[in-house]
């Protein structure tokens, strides 16, 4: 039997009833909505019925502000687009942003404050005795809830921070290197070379927007060399020219090796001859580009080499020209980097009277070492305020349900310190609550407004007259001044890291997921269909081994194996992944929830084997197969390019055979676009961005399995024979000579005057050809009536000005037309021309390294245009005479 | 026999045609006007009173719907309701409706110069406001979009599916 | 050498008559024919659930996917119109050559066609994502005025399909006339009036025969033509799109061929059939067997050709991609059905290069079925292998049919089973009055 | 009275019959047999080649209108680019019109013969007439109609004798 939407947990008949069920809704309401007309009692300013509102605000990730403009149809936000006025966004997002409105209506999010009212909650707290009271938040970046934060430790309360992906390797390298804690941020534009040791730094994370950008800027200026050193293939390390997988353990010995060859007198390591040539490799190229490179160590190692790395920058002069250091941007708790164990001792000695966790779940995120849960036990009064209902909240007395950041009135920084003001599209939807007005509710100003407490935050900082510059910075979203303040500070003398010892066995190296990172995106079925970028696979995270080792093992894609480390096992469903470093497994956070998972997701809980001291490393670890085997989903079973380098690259002329038939001409548009390969890094943004726009249904896990997923947009990975990897976006190609409409009987397939391959889904009658024709397969079916089984509430998700497909029809990709008429309809009032940039698809909008280039090929001064010139641009399978009109830059390959 | 054979497929036949009759007299009826919550004329306010569409339809130049008066605009002129309470809720019965999957943008066929009525009939003349008589198939539509020479996308017809479909 | 002779001798009209006519009357055949019914009636209800699950679901229960969108309905599609064309063309062919010993087999041929290109017909409205607005490929004014678009094979199959099975329907019926005036005048009561219906009015005359004449050439003429042209459609379903394996034009004189090896097949397989069960050993005799082995021999020799030069002609294009799916055809993930196809296509009729076997009924209705089979195969290899792997390696995807899908296909069997039974049962399942031509034409 | 029906055992004697029957002058004669018997008709004065020339036209006038329907919709009324291909895809448009017009010539020979042959024509006296149910089994025909000008029921009865004829029957209208 096909199984369909376990995002909706659906087997067959589950699945009918809820179709049933839709169809029954939707019919009712369908109705009801199209047969009344109901116009306000008094029409808001603004809102003017079928024309989206947008306004300039912020979402939040690890507590950095991710700025967006929200477009908002009659008061629902439907999606985010990056704020252009924000210096760090510069008008770009990440995936996780683009899926903040799904989390927004998700369905699964906790509708009341439970087990009393809010009255009753305000009572409670109250009558909590400053003194006894722990706070536990995430990294907080927010001007206001640090405000807040310091009145409380004022009076006596404690502040504790946990972050699952944290910073605390970084903040104990700055004090080993500069004796407090500073930012470190790399300008990667002005770079030469980047070296990186284990460090992913243009993979996802709060900061990735600005680095892609940055990484993209230096691309298209000149040739930087990225030369990446770790155990596990990162996106950092697929986009590297030269990369070296090398165990965890060995890392240290690396930067060692590199600051001894750049004379910073440190012990020569013992290394072999792989890692030595990498090692003077990188020591020579940060040689000779003094003050135009980068080595930058990532967290999993020790503490010791970041700060080594510190001094490296410092000695070679990239230090205040590539490499900045400002003051922290996330405000540092009393304890530091030990703040987490310091609650989790306090609680377990049983010395603290109540605990508000504000957003976070540490039960499930928690180092298994610490034992977090039955510390939290003994703790008299429990509070927890989350959008979820999670592990977390079922440990405590108390739950509030948490205003999500569209529902927000709050402030965020940036990870380069500009702030956002934070201001809500919508009332919070379940009957949530906003974290300012739960924390005056502590500090007994119950009844205090968000909005209110927020602006005494800025009154000072702006100044009068306060209410028109308040008014900008709400309408900019950006408070002009806030970027951080560089620190001068100069690194100290080095301590060496201790070697940590070649334990027998395998080495663990732990890695937040790239879809649901530590595991607060689990929920949220977008992110959970998202395929990863690496592997493609959906719904499940897997333990990444060496290809070599799997073989050695005997173990294929998809067997269970049992890993244990430190007295601990858990079984998870193995996956050779090519460029792993040899006796290494990777294990990705973020699976394995016990509450608020999503039926379809599989995975372990990898939180089960980290300990507190080392996080990201675990040697000594054993793995074995289980004989069992799970059905992993994928949506790119082959991610070899088995001898097809000419799809990704220029053909030799002629590449297109010539036609029998006379040109049709595009008159007025000629619609086209332009996708640089050697800038794509794989983020997905576009993925997701495509799907927040289109309306594009979540089929679940077994579906994906079956070859049906809907995204319209994909990017394909490949690796090729010498082991480099590949991204390559695949939208439809929209070609001139469409094969796909010569097999359509109804005509529903067409093109148009402006040279769009046109989908008409109220024509089509699913006879399935236009697929079958199609070389690239970038068109999707819908094999059931997949919108029928979306959440209830996503319905307010919707596009309202693209078409919600019918069970049994095709569609992909239209270029976002819906975009193309709204500028061509604004341009046609204003009596001017469509300008190029004045709009683009959303995938091209998303994108943070603008490898996306959409415009009109008619317009010669457009850059789809110019791009079409450059010697690197050529049309996937040219020979077939299909002639694309989205095209490709072919990626740089040195050497 | 034969002749039997005869009878029984003219009955069928006969059937048939009736059957189809019924249909097509389903399809095309005449709408007639729905019930509304006020016995608002069109024919008093843009017929005897002769306000123009735009008075009430604001939106229409600017967006993609027309726009339904808000209760304020009503009570800018009926004082005596405005004293009393303005109900919260008015819900009128809708008479122009397109499918879902045809996307209709007023603004740009107002700027295109076609009339209000060319589509909407003359309302001007409804005592009770009704759909009008023509009914609103792609070929009612297709009437213009094969004539006209189109602002947008210039040369010849505007019958590219994707005008109105997406 | 010495002949069997087309028809025993010491047969006279009579007797010919009721040899056909009287066949309903023979309790042992009633028997036998309930036992068939019996085994039949199971797969309708199979083919009434699957078709009621995949309106109310969709063709999400199938195993489709992309880039495999096409699965068992098309493969099935093929397969019965295939199969279709060998009644047409022994009728109609044979017919205008003037080959008598045809008159014994034509017209359960022709009903054998005609049922099958209904069950062909069948697939391509029910694999529609939308089969309630299958009607969208005919040209009839609209209210959306938009027309079919007539430069896709689909639309050419959509006219094909519908003129061959009228056609084959004509063909058939005004075929069956005459006869049908026989049993008219044979029977009594109900039954009388009904074939009194049928066979309107026909009393024999001259004139009437003459012109009949004039209008039964003029058909089969017709009607062979479509034996070429529909399956030509067909192959143009594949050849049509731009994808390695499919892309040539050597695929509609090879579907051709195909078919109407299929085809002899399956006629071989019920004219056994009939002349075991139903007793007119007399009419189909061991003379007509070995006709159709040479035919089902010759057949299979021309398609194994057309299967080799489809081979070269991938090799000798140099594409590479043409080139990729030919090797995974005959090694990838479907190889099993390749291979299955050549074995079961040119294995067992190998045999029949020899006599005894071509007398041999075993023999013979063993390579019948061998070869229906193996044409399955064959269309389950060019459909599937063309599709799972294309041209960029990320949208490869495998394809499993689900049991909704077998259901269906053994469903359409079991319907058409159903049919030809009902056939066999009321009408004249031999052509009476041709077989009579035939004595007299032999003295 | 219809007519005179006469019986014959073989279908020579038949031919017999119908030549002599012309020969003598009778219009009005009809023969019938269990199967074409080749030449009777002609033996009968049948000389029309009406049916062929239906069918001809028939798949003629299907193909052109399909033809024409095709560049019509696809070029006129509703020009859309498709493929970018021209508009009138002559070369595709010629396989509808092959399969239409094939269709059309067999609809028009099978129902031109019918109409052309009065049927569907039931209650012809013959039909119910018990004795001539043998001719669409094993047995011969001969009718002269009364209506015939050179009709007299003896002369023809005793020219039916002298044919050889088994049996002569009155049919009766």
């Amino acid at each position: 039997m096909p199984a369909t939407g376990e995002a909706m947990n659906g087997t067959v008949s589950r699945r009918a009833v809820l179709k049933g069920l839709a169809a029954a809704g939707l019919a009712g309401c369908g109705d009801e909505a199209s047969r009344l007309s109901i116009p306000y009692a008094d029409q808001p300013e603004g809102i003017t019925p079928g024309v989206p509102a947008w306004y300039a605000t912020a979402m939040e990730f690890q507590g950095y502000a991710q700025p967006v403009l929200a477009e908002s149809h009659m008061g629902r936000p439907t999606k985010l687009e990056g704020n252009p006025d924000s210096p760090w966004a510069r008008g770009a997002t990440d995936a996780f942003t683009q899926a903040a409105c799904a989390i927004l209506y998700d369905p699964q999010r906790s509708l009341a404050i439970r087990p009393g009212d809010w009255a009753g909650f305000t009572r409670v707290v109250m009558g909590v005795p400053a003194g006894g009271l722990r706070i536990l938040t995430g990294t907080v970046t927010s001007p206001t809830l640090a405000r807040q934060l310091a009145a409380l430790t004022e009076a006596g309360a404690r502040w504790h921070v946990h972050e699952p992906v944290g910073r605390e390797t970084m903040m104990r390298a700055s004090r080993l290197a500069f004796g407090r804690v500073v930012d470190t941020h790399l300008l990667l534009e002005s770079c030469r070379v980047v070296v990186v040791v284990d460090d992913d730094l243009l993979g996802p994370g709060p900061d990735q927007v600005r680095r892609v950008r940055g990484w993209a800027e230096a691309r298209r200026h000149g040739q930087p060399r990225l030369m990446v050193a770790e155990p596990t293939l990162s996106t950092t390390g697929a986009v590297a020219q030269d990369r070296l997988a090398v165990a965890g353990r060995r890392l240290p010995l690396l930067v060692e090796a590199i600051a001894a060859e750049l004379g910073l007198g440190a012990r020569r390591p013992g290394l072999t001859e792989a890692e030595k040539d990498w090692a003077s490799a990188a020591a020579l190229a940060l040689g000779v580009n003094p003050g135009r490179g980068v080595l930058t160590v990532g967290a999993p190692l020790p503490a010791e080499s970041l700060a080594l790395a510190h001094a490296v920058n410092q000695a070679v002069g990239n230090t205040g020209r590539t490499v900045v250091h400002t003051e922290p941007v996330a405000v540092v708790p009393r304890d530091g980097e030990d703040s987490f164990r310091a609650l989790v001792e306090d609680m377990a000695a049983g010395s603290v009277e109540a605990v508000l966790i504000l957003d976070g779940n540490p039960v499930y995120t928690a180092p298994a070492d610490l034992d977090f849960r039955s510390a939290l036990v003994r703790v008299p009064l429990k509070i927890h305020a989350g959008l979820f209902d999670d592990e977390t909240a079922a440990l405590c007395d108390w739950h509030v349900p948490l205003a999500h950041a569209l529902e927000e009135w709050t402030d965020l920084r940036a990870p380069d310190g500009t702030a956002t003001i934070v201001q809500p599209l919508i009332d919070p939807v379940f009957g949530a609550r906003r974290r300012h007005e739960i924390l005056a509710a502590v500090m007994g100003e119950s009844g205090a407004e968000a909005r209110r407490i927020v602006m005494d935050t800025w009154r000072p900082f702006l100044g009068e007259p306060f209410e028109p510059l308040w008014r900008r910075v709400l309408h900019e979203g950006v408070v002009p001044g806030t970027e951080a303040q560089v620190a001068r500070v100069t690194a100290s003398a080095r301590r060496l890291a201790s070697p940590i010892a070649d334990a027998d066995g395998l080495e663990l190296v732990f890695r937040p997921d790239p879809t649901v990172w530590d595991g607060r995106y689990a929920p949220i079925a977008w992110l959970q269909e998202l395929p990863k970028p690496l592997t493609k696979l959906t719904w499940d995270a897997v333990a990444a081994i060496a290809p070599m080792l799997a073989a050695r093992l005997g173990i294929a894609d998809g067997d269970v194996v049992e890993i244990a480390a430190a007295g601990r096992t858990i079984t998870a469903p193995a996956w050779s992944l090519p460029g792993q470093a040899g006796d290494t497994v990777t294990l990705f956070l973020g699976y394995g929830r016990q509450r608020v998972a999503l039926p379809g997701a599989g995975g372990y809980d990898a939180y089960r084997l980290r300990l507190a001291d080392s996080p990201w490393v675990l040697g000594g670890a054993g793995l074995r197969r289980t004989g069992a085997h799970v059905e992993l989903a994928t949506t790119q079973p082959h991610r070899h390019l088995h001898g097809h380098e000419e799809l990704l690259s220029p053909q030799p002329e002629p590449a297109e055979p010539p036609s029998l038939y006379p040109d049709w001409d595009y008159p007025r548009f000629a619609w086209g676009m332009v996708i640089d390969l050697d800038l794509c890094v794989g983020c997905n943004a576009c993925v997701v961005a495509c799907q927040a726009e289109n309306n594009i249904p979540v089929v679940g896990k077994s579906e994906v399995a079956r070859g049906r997923e809907m995204h319209w947009l994909r990017v394909d990975v490949y690796h090729d024979d010498d082991g480099a990897t590949h991204f390559a976006p695949i939208p439809c190609m929209h070609c001139e000579k469409a094969p796909c409409e010569m097999g359509c009987p109804v005509n529903a397939t067409v093109h148009g005057p402006d040279g769009l391959n046109q989908m008409i889904y109220n024509r089509c009658i699913g006879t399935r050809t236009c697929s079958s024709y199609c070389p690239y397969k970038v068109r999707r079916f819908n094999f059931f009536d997949y919108a029928a089984i979306q959440p209830d509430t996503h319905r307010y998700l919707r596009n309202p000005d693209v078409t919600v497909r019918a069970n049994g029809v095709m569609e992909k990709c239209t270029y976002c037309v819906q975009r193309i008429r709204r500028a061509q309809i604004e341009a046609r009032a204003e009596e001017r021309p469509v300008a190029d940039g004045s709009f683009t698809t959303a995938c091209a909008q998303a994108c943070p390294s603008r490898a996306i280039v959409f415009g009109d090929l008619n317009d010669p001064r457009s850059r789809v245009a110019a791009l079409r010139g450059d010697p690197r641009h050529f049309a996937m399978l040219a020979h077939l005479g299909t002639r694309p009109r989205t095209t490709y830059l072919a990626r740089i390959r040195e050497s | 026999m034969a002749a039997r054979a005869r009878t029984i497929l003219g009955l069928g036949v006969a059937a048939l045609a009736v059957a189809g009759l019924a249909v097509f007299a389903l399809v095309f009826r005449p709408l007639a006007p729905p019930e509304q919550p006020v016995p608002f004329s069109h024919a008093i306010h843009a017929g005897d009173l002769a306000l123009d569409c735009r008075f009430c339809h604001w939106a229409v130049e600017t967006a993609p719907h027309a726009g339904m008066p808000d209760m304020e605009t009503c009570a800018g002129c009926h004082w005596p309701v405005a004293t009393r309470p303005v109900p919260e809720r008015l819900a009128w019965v809708r008479v122009a409706k397109l499918p879902d999957h045809a996307y209709f943008d007023h603004s740009v066929h107002v700027a295109a110069d076609i009339a209000c009525a060319s589509c909407h009939g003359q309302v001007a003349g409804m005592e009770r406001t009704r759909a009008p008589d023509r009914p609103w198939t792609m070929l009612f539509c297709l009437d213009c979009h094969r004539a006209r020479q189109t602002p947008i996308h210039g040369a010849g017809r505007l019958t590219n599916c994707h005008a109105c479909h997406r | 050498m010495a002949r069997h002779p087309i028809l025993p001798p010491r047969q006279d009209y009579a007797m010919v008559t009721a040899e056909v006519a009287d066949v309903a009357h023979n309790p042992v055949i009633r028997r036998r024919w309930w036992l068939a019914m019996a085994a039949a009636v199971p797969l309708v209800v199979a083919f009434l659930a699957s078709t009621g699950l995949l309106f109310w679901l969709g063709t999400g229960v199938w195993g489709i996917n992309i880039p495999v969108n096409w699965g068992l309905a098309i493969i099935n599609t093929v397969w019965w119109v295939g199969i279709g064309h060998a009644g047409t063309l022994i009728s109609s062919l044979l017919l205008l050559m003037g080959e008598g010993w045809r008159n014994s087999l034509n017209r359960f041929a022709e009903a054998m066609t005609l049922f099958a290109a209904t069950m062909a017909g069948l697939f391509p409205i029910l694999h529609l994502g939308r089969p309630e607005l299958f009607y969208w490929n005919f040209p009839i004014p609209s209210t959306f005025g938009v027309w079919p678009q007539f430069r896709s094979p689909l639309a050419w199959d959509f006219f094909s399909f519908v003129s061959y099975v009228l056609v084959s329907l004509a063909f058939w019926y005004v075929g069956m006339i005459p006869d049908l005036a026989t049993l008219r005048d044979r029977s009594t009561g109900a039954a009388k009036a009904v074939y009194g219906a049928l066979a309107l009015g026909w009393r024999g005359s001259a004139v009437h025969w003459a012109r009949w004449r004039q209008a039964y050439l003029g058909i089969a003429a017709a009607a062979f033509h479509l034996v070429i042209s529909v399956h030509s459609g067909v192959a143009m379903l594949f050849a049509g799109g731009p994808i390695p394996g499919w892309h040539t034009t050597i695929f509609p004189p090879y579907f051709v061929l195909g078919a109407v090896f299929s085809g002899f097949a399956v006629v071989i397989m019920l004219a056994i059939g009939l002349r075991t069960a139903f007793r007119l050993a007399p009419l189909i005799t061991m003379r007509h067997l070995d006709i159709l082995g040479r035919l089902l021999l010759a057949t299979g020799l021309l398609t194994l050709y057309a299967y080799l030069a489809d081979a070269f002609h991938a090799w000798y294009s140099g594409d590479s991609y043409e080139i990729r799916t030919l090797l995974d055809r005959v090694g990838g993930e479907y190889a099993w059905s390749a291979w299955t196809a050549v074995t079961l296509n040119f294995g067992a009729i190998q045999l029949l290069w020899w006599r005894r076997p071509r007398r041999s009924q075993a023999v013979l209705f063993l390579a019948g079925l061998s070869v229906a089979a193996g044409m399955w195969f064959e269309r389950y290899m060019l459909v599937v292998s063309g599709l799972y792997r294309d041209y960029l390696p990320s949208a490869w995807h495998t394809y499993d049919a689900t049991l909704w899908e077998w259901l269906l296909f053994a469903g359409t069997g079991g319907v058409f089973v159903v049919l030809f039974l009902l056939f066999a049962r009321w009408l004249p399942m031999v052509s009476i009055f041709e077989v009579k031509e035939e004595l007299e034409r032999r003295g | 009275m219809f007519c005179l029906l006469a019986e014959f055992a073989t279908h020579h004697q038949l031919r017999e019959a119908a030549r002599a029957a012309h020969r003598d002058g009778y219009s009005r004669v009809d023969a019938y047999s269990p199967f074409p018997v080749e030449g009777l008709a002609e033996d009968l004065g049948f000389t029309e080649d009406r049916v062929p020339w239906l069918t001809f036209l028939g798949g003629v006038a299907g193909a052109a209108a399909t033809l024409f329907i095709q560049w019509w919709a696809n070029v006129v009324d509703y020009p859309i680019n498709v493929g970018g291909r021209p508009l009138a895809a002559w070369p595709a448009f010629l396989f509808p019109s092959f399969e239409v017009g094939t269709l059309w010539a067999v609809l028009a020979a099978a129902i031109g013969m019918l109409v052309m042959n009065g049927l569907p024509g039931g209650g012809h006296p013959l039909l119910r007439f018990e004795a001539f149910h043998l001719a669409t089994d094993d047995k011969f025909f001969l009718a002269i109609l009364a209506d015939d000008p050179r009709f007299d029921e003896a002369a023809t009865r005793r020219f039916l004798e002298d044919l050889g004829a088994e049996g002569i029957w009155e049919v009766p209208p």
